[in-house]
């Protein structure tokens, strides 16, 4: 049974101390692949997002996904922490890490943990900035991306 | 009483977060019919853009309701 | 053109300081993806490596790597440090790291470049333990990864 | 001089990391086959598992060699 680490996250979301932590207590495994997405800084027009979440539901779907990357690959430890509420350019917005004997199944689970966060963990997310507030929803791109781990 | 609950656009669109219905022989069916009668008069979603949760668990279809029971409306998710 | 941080480190490898550096620099990207590799720890009969390097060599077999991830993903920034000679039970052999606007694309960075360092870094990896010493070769799943990217 | 090096398990199989070639009129290949000669002998190592290159750069034909140039052996990369 793969270890999880399910935060979900209302205060800032340190990406490195989470990495290093993960590391510390999983890094024997042999390998580790972390992914940390942050609110772009560049020069545009969005400059935070907020992050609308269901408390008890959104956890759950964390722990779904988790619980089926874990299942899918072969991992020995998995963590997902994700923000909620108002995220600032800059700041993480998520991090999640796999530790495994195989660097394969580490990246993999990753690749795969974050597209199912992407449409199917159950957030909603507004962008704001000079134009005002926008509620985003996921991209054809996104589904697509998605769409690859149905057809191995 | 059923407790409904609002997330994302669809809080933004009707304005508020929750709102208490009574149990009675309540159907998940007539809660949604009346939700989304506000919300499509708004003209900013579409009956395709809802989803409804009963007790945190997605649902599409109907359902007797009972007191304690928490029924949520939100858009599609979009996380990372 | 991306960033490129090449390392041949020959004293310890400490891949979250790695880490926190690498996103502290490049993490207004938007996604980094990193990718950390240890000496397992676990009971075996291996408990260090040695990887013997060619001074110039090594390095410049590293940085075409990089340039060569960097050239085929859309990333602004990559990290490659790798160590040499000995490597005891539980630290760090590679440390990974891919910034980019883009999650696939800092995930398929780093992906690409570890398939090719297993194959193609000027390196010779030794196993040592209780056996004895070994001189390790790519086995026929590396090759099998490396694969991979001449089928896309 | 030529400097002929020896990297991971040649090294260890011919007992040394390096030596040195009188320049003269040599060839790549006079090196190589000096050089595989002794390796083939210890039984331990096949022509197809030797690399060779040339200042850096692996090189699988033959050419003429100049004072200065640095010659390496080694078997197949392993890293990561």
């Amino acid at each position: 049974m793969a270890e999880l680490d399910i935060r979900l996250v209302e205060d800032a979301l340190d990406a490195a101390a989470a990495n290093a932590e993960f590391v510390a207590a999983h890094g024997a495994a042999g390998a580790v692949a972390t992914f940390a997405g942050m609110v772009r800084t560049e020069a545009g027009a969005v400059d935070h997002l907020y992050l609308d979440w269901y408390p008890g539901m959104t956890e759950a779907s964390f722990r779904e996904i988790a619980e089926a990357a874990a299942a899918r690959f072969d991992v020995s430890a998995l963590a997902v922490h994700h923000r909620c509420g108002r995220v600032d350019a800059g700041q993480a917005i998520v991090f999640i890490a796999a530790a495994s004997r195989h660097r394969r199944a580490a990246l993999q689970a990753v690749d795969y943990a974050m597209d199912r966060l992407k449409s199917e963990a159950a957030l909603w997310k507004r962008e704001g900035g000079r134009d005002g507030e926008r509620w985003v929803e996921p991209r054809a791109e996104d589904l697509k991306d998605l769409e690859r781990w149905t057809h191995e | 009483m059923i407790n409904v609950l609002f997330f994302g656009k669809m809080a933004d669109i009707l304005g508020r977060r929750a709102l208490q219905v009574e149990a009675g022989d309540a159907y998940l069916f007539t809660v949604r019919d009346r939700v989304f009668e506000e919300a499509l008069d708004t003209g900013r979603l579409r009956v395709a853009d809802i989803r409804v949760s009963v007790n945190r668990q997605v649902v599409t279809d109907d359902m007797p309701l009972h007191d304690g029971d928490e029924v949520a409306f939100f858009s599609v998710f979009s996380g990372g």
